[in-house]
């Protein structure tokens, strides 16, 4: 509390380290080597020790960031930002950009996060992928991810940043086709990495803007200089930031690529699509609070994004069959959650992130039971095709339930305390902000006991010859480990710990005055809760569940299966203006380029492939573009001359 | 002298050279046309170095001569290598690369 | 009449004379060299005479005396026809290094039987006896090599001319020759002679307005000399509409060589049917000589016109990037496809040409132009270098179809080629990235906001042709028999390594060349 | 005007000599023909015989055409040379054998690989 209460943001301004902290490039450069090592040597030669040593780098860097962890927590309050220089990337005149890594307490948070999950998920994943011809080329892309987003969350510039979100997207995509002979996988892979580069390309205006008008994009010299530039700068800059966090996150319009991003392997979704990589953008936009803090415009856009994933993701989380894709609306939802807090400005910023931390350990912990169930029930996710299988897989079932528990924010449970804060600030806010997260929690508790329902009690619907097991120990420990941080992840807000640790990057907030007491609001909360539960018990659990899906179902079921028509509205609001082209393209190319791959070359439509239909081959067209052209140039210049 | 004739002038050959080379097939009388436009560009610079009353202009329209001689070598040969090839001088014939 | 016998310094100017010479020394090896000699001297020939004339520039560089306030090194020689400056002795040593790696791959004579990729006897004509025989007697035309210096020769004239005529005459040195290299293809024989046709009609057209330009603008300013047009632009004497005119048809000459949109149409037609090495070689360098020539033309003698003619070259940015982005999408050929991707390259350079200009703070146009044409130059080389390599029995396969499942049949091969994919795409951590950084943020300084936008929108696009060939050869399986990608000498592996090493090097550290370029300082005037 | 009269004057002369003997010729000459009268006219050799299919010539004459074409550029060199030859001293000797040389090294490619060869 030694920050005196101004309005800005804190300054990033980094000291320097020594003795463990001097090793901090060792985090990401160790999956990286990993990666590396197993993916020049190629598949065969590496796959006896590939798992292995993928899994031991995460694990060292876990390590490695654990002591980190420590000396930080060590140090003295005003002390605790760590800056390293690698390299300088650019130097151009007066203008430089170096690389470089920022460690301070929201960055060690996150390659705990990251490291940890990750080694448990590459434990997980030598059971889950055994069987997998190319296990060890999926260690490979596994720790290019890992490292990449240590690279994400330890630059100490948006250049840096901007590095390793280009790197987790390669991967990301990698990862979703990994199983590239599923035509849907491609696709989905392709239209991640689509709808990602939109994301992108935020993030490439914002970090531009920012050289422009800064003359700097480290987050040192950008925090200094941030109060002084223009409110129209600010503004635009807090918008494309968000651009790219929602492309990343997928939250609300970019939301699309999640929910078929599925289509990957489990560990890959647990991972990746719900524990660090969907989370990055939560991340920018924390990272950015000096930013955000300026711009009354970005921070309310902040939040009215969260605040409509959130509900459309659990909306959509209601009316799926498929056990990941209801997993994946429930993240969306989740994510919300985080955005809506970080949109809250300091109040929020440590909420999100405490969100952001439960949650990894909550929804991975779900995503590897899901896997673990897809196990035993040979890969089938229909939700449909379960039931009762509380006794057949009881460990993933006791685990499973621990992150339900937390999830639908059970008291005492991890999910209880940071979702809780959450809808607090919001209230504090605004009503209507408040209520829409509220309205989230109780239906967040209705689908997830529609899932648990569905998934282990009632009675079997198991497709004949299925003969559920439990996973091997290689599975389930990480499991175990999981459900145990579910439950007890609420241990970090003990005397506002996590506040009190992120004050020196984001800031102190001012105590609000709610118009009602704390506890009240808890018992809002809890209330709505059981209410969701109680619904969908009776909906749900009351009533025999059919192995197929109902067809004869209301315009809102319609649509959440539809994916809230996500990409009907994808199509319609994002192809006409601008994005068109890239979203065609998507579907262009699969006609085109697939047509060409199986020989039938005649299947070229689109606009590219009318286009070229210009380019006739004869000389004299050419000659005639030519000359057209010469007009062109002509005119241009006259114009500006007479006009 | 008045200068302003001629420059109409050569801006019309060099017009008729460009159209020539849109609308004929022939390769050898594209190729002509080209070098019409060549010498109206001659004709335009040896007018300006009268105008300005330097040499300059009268040098280029030197080495414009020694150019287009060049590009005529050139350009006849590859003509020639076609022809020789298709039976056929027609530029639009040359239409394999296309789309 | 008096007379002063014009002053050459030859010592300034050694870099271009050697170039020349060698060319004709190579004219003169093809007229008394037995013929199973040719080959070993003229390439010898050529690669020494480019080390050597590297070596001399490298000198000349090291050697450029400050003019005025410094921010220009330099001097002009020969009678004010050329300028050797910073810039100039830059792209210089960037043109040369690439030639020389280009050289390594007109020499290259293993991938195809103990042949060379250039016919036999451009004579005789396809599918006859005399081919055949050509062919099996292992004729070939070693005339390739001085061809490929005076082009060379040539494109080191054209951006350090001084003077329109100069740069009208090095304009046509760098031409002809690649019109004739270009119809010399062993294999595929009617698409390489249509190539030249079309390349040659088109070039010469295109000429045609860039000397009627010049006209014009002689008939502005009275004088061909480029500081005589700067002074003339900016006291505004003469017609506006000669000065006008003049610009507009000398960019269109420039336009139509750096590829850009709408003077692109030659560009994939003649890519494609080009030797590829050849192909690599003039996609490299004729686009750095170009961009070189433009810079000098529009900063240094139209410069003070800037506010007439910068719309334009908005204009044919944003035509050029949104063609080549939207075109390459729908190529089945690998060259095409790369033609289409240099047209994009083209565009992007061209947003860079549009920023800051020379020097103030921050990166300057000229540099991260100079800087863009190094890192795009070693990619193209070496992506083009990879096209040879992969074969069937009708020579190169460039149909896209048959690069499906190239990843599994040369996991190297197929990994080099996505690298350079990945680095025209301008993902971080490759040349293509740093280069786009450099041109954007040059572009965003000087407040060209609205077309930096439209470029990031459409290098998005471009990034996904790329992709797609990546997609081909990693996930997608050979239709039917597989191509099979021959194994090269050690001179289209040099070429390859150098191209990778440059790519990987630029986009890690990228800070040496850039100081390079920073250092080039402004043109001098 | 004045300038161009005597040209003019000549011009006319030239014009009217060229009519005058055409028509002599016709009007007084005998009309006594033979083959190789009727024959076209080529400096008294044996006329080469009309190509089959529309006036095409070998490509040998190409060849001969282009290399014509080079002395024709050097000639366009050589003439504001030689206006200037006394001003310009060993300078402009040294330049135009440089220029000259350059010249012949192609011309001697040519003659080496057998472009001057007619058969």
């Amino acid at each position: 509390m030694n920050i005196s209460l101004s309005e800005a943001a804190p300054v990033v301004s980094p000291t320097s380290g020594d003795g463990v902290l001097s090793l901090l490039w060792l985090i990401p450069a160790l999956p990286a080597l990993g990666a590396l090592v197993i993916l020049v040597l190629g598949n065969r030669r590496t796959s006896p020790w590939a798992h292995w040593l993928g899994t031991a780098t995460v694990a060292l860097s876990f390590l490695i960031g654990l002591v980190a962890f420590f000396q930080l927590l060590g140090r003295d309050e005003s002390d605790r930002s760590v800056g390293q220089h690698l390299w300088t990337w650019f130097e151009a005149g007066s203008f430089t950009v170096d690389l470089g890594i920022l460690y301070d307490p929201l960055s060690s948070l996150f390659v705990l996060l990251i490291t940890g999950v990750g080694s448990l998920i590459h434990l997980y994943s030598v059971g889950y992928m055994a069987h997998d011809a190319a296990r060890a080329r999926f260690f490979g892309y596994l720790n290019l991810f890992v490292a990449a987003m240590l690279v994400l969350v330890l630059s100490d510039g948006y250049l840096g940043v901007f590095l390793g979100w280009e790197g987790v997207g390669l991967a990301s995509y990698l990862l979703i086709g990994f199983w590239h002979h599923k035509p849907t996988a491609a696709t989905a892979a392709k239209k991640a990495f689509v709808v990602n580069r939109v994301g992108d390309m935020g993030m490439v205006l914002a970090t531009t803007l920012m050289f422009a008008t800064f003359g700097t994009v480290s987050f040192e010299g950008v925090s200094e200089l941030a109060s002084g530039a223009s409110q129209t700068t600010l503004n635009i800059l807090a918008l494309l930031l968000l651009l790219a966090a929602c492309g990343k996150s997928a939250q609300v319009p970019l939301q699309s690529w999640l929910l078929d991003a599925m289509e990957g392997p489990t560990p890959v979704s647990a991972l990746i699509h719900a524990a660090t990589m969907v989370t990055a953008g939560v991340y920018l936009v924390v990272r950015s609070n000096f930013i955000y803090e300026l711009t009354e415009v970005g921070r309310t856009a902040v939040v009215i994004v969260g605040a409509v994933t959130l509900l459309a993701g659990a909306i959509i989380g209601c009316a799926k069959d498929d056990i990941k894709k209801a997993l994946a609306g429930s993240t969306m939802s989740q994510i919300g959650y985080m955005m809506l807090a970080a949109g809250l400005g300091v109040a929020g910023y440590a909420f999100a992130i405490f969100h952001l931390l439960t949650h990894g350990f909550f929804k991975a912990n779900m995503f590897l039971g899901a896997g673990s169930v897809m196990h035993a029930m040979d890969d089938d996710v229909n939700m449909r095709h379960y039931g009762a299988l509380q006794k057949a897989v009881p460990v993933t079932f006791l685990t499973f339930a621990m992150g339900y528990l937390a999830i639908i924010g059970f008291p005492g449970f991890s999910g209880f305390w940071s979702k809780d804060k959450i809808i607090e600030t919001a209230f504090g806010e605004s009503l209507w902000i408040g209520l829409a997260a509220l309205a989230g929690a109780g239906i967040t508790a209705f689908y997830m006991t529609r899932l648990m329902i569905m998934t282990f009690l009632g009675r079997k619907r198991w497709e004949p010859g299925v003969h559920p097991h439990e996973s091997p120990k290689v599975m389930t420990i990480p499991l175990i480990v999981l459900a145990a941080l579910s439950v007890l992840g609420g241990v970090l807000l003990l005397g506002d710990w996590i506040v009190d640790w992120l004050t020196p990057v984001v800031g102190h907030a001012e105590h609000h005055e709610l118009p009602l007491p704390v506890i009240a609001y808890t018992l809002i909360v809890v209330a709505v809760v059981a209410v969701g539960v109680a619904v969908a018990w009776l909906l749900v659990a009351k009533r025999d569940i059919p192995r197929e899906a109902p067809q004869k179902v209301s315009f809102v079921t319609r649509a959440a299966r539809a994916d809230l028509y996500g990409d009907a509205a994808n199509e319609a609001l994002l192809m006409r203006p601008g994005n068109n082209l890239v979203e065609g393209l998507v579907t262009f190319d699969d006609d085109y380029v697939d047509g060409v791959v199986d020989g039938t070359g005649s299947a070229a439509i689109g606009m590219s492939g009318t286009f070229r239909r210009i380019q006739t081959g004869y000389v004299r067209s050419y000659a005639l573009s030519v000359f057209a052209g010469a007009l062109l140039v002509v005119l241009a210049l006259l114009a500006v001359n007479l006009g | 002298m008045e200068a302003e004739p001629f420059i109409v002038l050569s801006a019309i050959l060099f017009t008729i050279g460009g159209v020539g080379v849109l609308t004929r097939r022939n390769a050898i009388v594209v190729f002509m046309c080209v070098e019409l436009m060549l010498n109206a560009c001659n004709l335009a610079l040896v007018t300006f170095a009268r105008v300005h009353g330097n040499l300059d202009g009268q040098v280029a329209a030197f080495f414009v001569m020694v150019v287009a001689a060049a590009e005529v070598v050139v350009g006849l040969a590859i003509i020639m290598t076609i022809f020789r090839t298709r039976r056929s001088a027609s530029v639009d014939d040359a239409s394999l690369l296309k789309y | 009449m008096s007379f002063e016998a014009p002053h050459i310094e030859y010592a300034t100017l050694s870099p271009l004379l050697i170039v020349f010479g060698v060319a004709l020394v190579g004219v003169l090896v093809e007229a008394f060299v037995p013929r199973r000699l040719r080959y070993l001297v003229q390439s010898v020939l050529a690669l020494v005479g480019l080390v050597a004339a590297l070596a001399a520039t490298i000198w000349v560089a090291t050697d450029l005396t400050v003019r005025g306030d410094g921010a220009a090194r330099g001097s002009i020689v020969a009678e004010g026809a050329i300028a050797v400056d910073g810039p100039s002795v830059f792209v210089w040593g960037t043109l040369l290094l690439l030639s020389l790696i280009s050289v390594l791959l007109f020499a290259e004579r293993h991938l195809d039987g103990g042949l060379s990729a250039f016919a036999g006897q451009a004579a005789a004509l396809p599918g006859t006896e005399a081919e055949r025989q050509a062919s099996t007697r292992g004729l070939e035309h070693t005339e390739v090599y001085p061809l490929m210096m005076f082009a060379v020769a040539g494109m080191m004239l054209f951006p350090a001319s001084n003077d329109l005529l100069t740069m009208f005459v090095a304009l046509e040195i760098l031409s002809l020759p690649l019109y004739l290299l270009c119809g010399l293809a062993r294999r595929r024989r009617l698409l390489s002679q249509e190539a030249a046709l079309k390349y040659f009609m088109l070039g010469a057209f295109s000429s045609g307005f860039f000397l009627y330009g010049v006209a014009l603008v002689y008939g502005f300013s009275g004088s061909t000399h480029l500081a005589a047009i700067a002074e003339a632009v900016n006291g505004r004497i003469g017609g506006q509409g000669l000065l006008l005119g003049g610009i507009a048809l000398i960019a269109v000459g420039m336009l139509f060589k750096v590829g850009a949109a709408p003077f692109h149409s030659w560009t994939p037609d003649v890519y494609q049917g080009a030797p590829t090495a050849v192909t690599a070689f003039m996609a490299a360098c004729t686009k750095i000589a170009a961009f070189g020539a433009l810079l000098r033309l529009f900063y240094v003698a139209f410069g003070s016109a800037e506010r007439d003619w910068t719309p334009m070259i908005w204009i044919v940015a944003i035509l050029t990037m949104a063609v080549g982005s939207v075109f390459a999408l729908s190529q089945t050929d690998i060259k095409r496809m790369l033609a289409y991707s240099s047209v994009a390259h083209a565009g992007f350079l061209l947003v860079g040409f549009v920023g800051l200009h020379e020097g103030g703070e921050g990166i300057s146009s000229l540099q991260s132009v100079l800087f863009y044409l190094v890192t795009y130059g070693f990619m193209t080389v070496g992506a083009f270098a990879v096209v040879t390599l992969v074969r069937d029995a009708g020579g190169e396969a460039n149909h896209l179809a048959r690069w499906a499942g190239l990843g599994k049949e040369s996991p190297l091969v197929a990994g080099i080629f996505a690298f350079f994919l990945l680095a025209m795409a301008g993902i971080p951590l490759t040349s293509g990235f740093t280069g786009k950084w450099a041109v954007f943020s040059s572009a965003a300084q000087g407040g060209a906001w609205p077309l930096v936008v439209i470029a990031v929108l459409l290098s998005v696009v471009a990034a996904f042709f790329y992709l797609r060939v990546i997609v081909l050869m990693y996930f997608s399986d050979p239709v039917g028999d597989a191509p099979a990608v021959a194994v090269p000498s050690i001179l289209t592996t040099v070429t390859i390594a150098i191209g990778l090493a440059a790519t990987v090097v630029l986009g890690i550290l990228p800070g040496p060349v850039l100081d390079l370029a920073a250092d080039a300082g402004a043109f001098i005037r | 005007m004045e300038l161009y009269t005597p040209v003019i004057a000549l011009a006319a002369i030239a014009a009217g000599f060229a009519v005058f003997s055409i028509v002599m010729s016709v009007a007084t000459g005998p009309r006594r023909y033979n083959r190789a009268k009727l024959d076209s006219y080529e400096c008294g050799i044996e006329p080469t015989p009309q190509p089959i299919g529309g006036g095409r010539v070998p490509v040998k004459y190409f060849i001969t055409a282009m290399l014509f074409i080079v002395f024709d550029i050097e000639i366009i060199f050589l003439y504001p040379w030689a206006v200037a030859f006394d001003a310009m001293g060993i300078f402009g000797l040294v330049e135009m054998v440089l220029f000259i040389a350059t010249v012949a090294i192609a011309y001697v490619y040519v003659w080496r690989r057998g472009g001057l060869e007619w058969d």
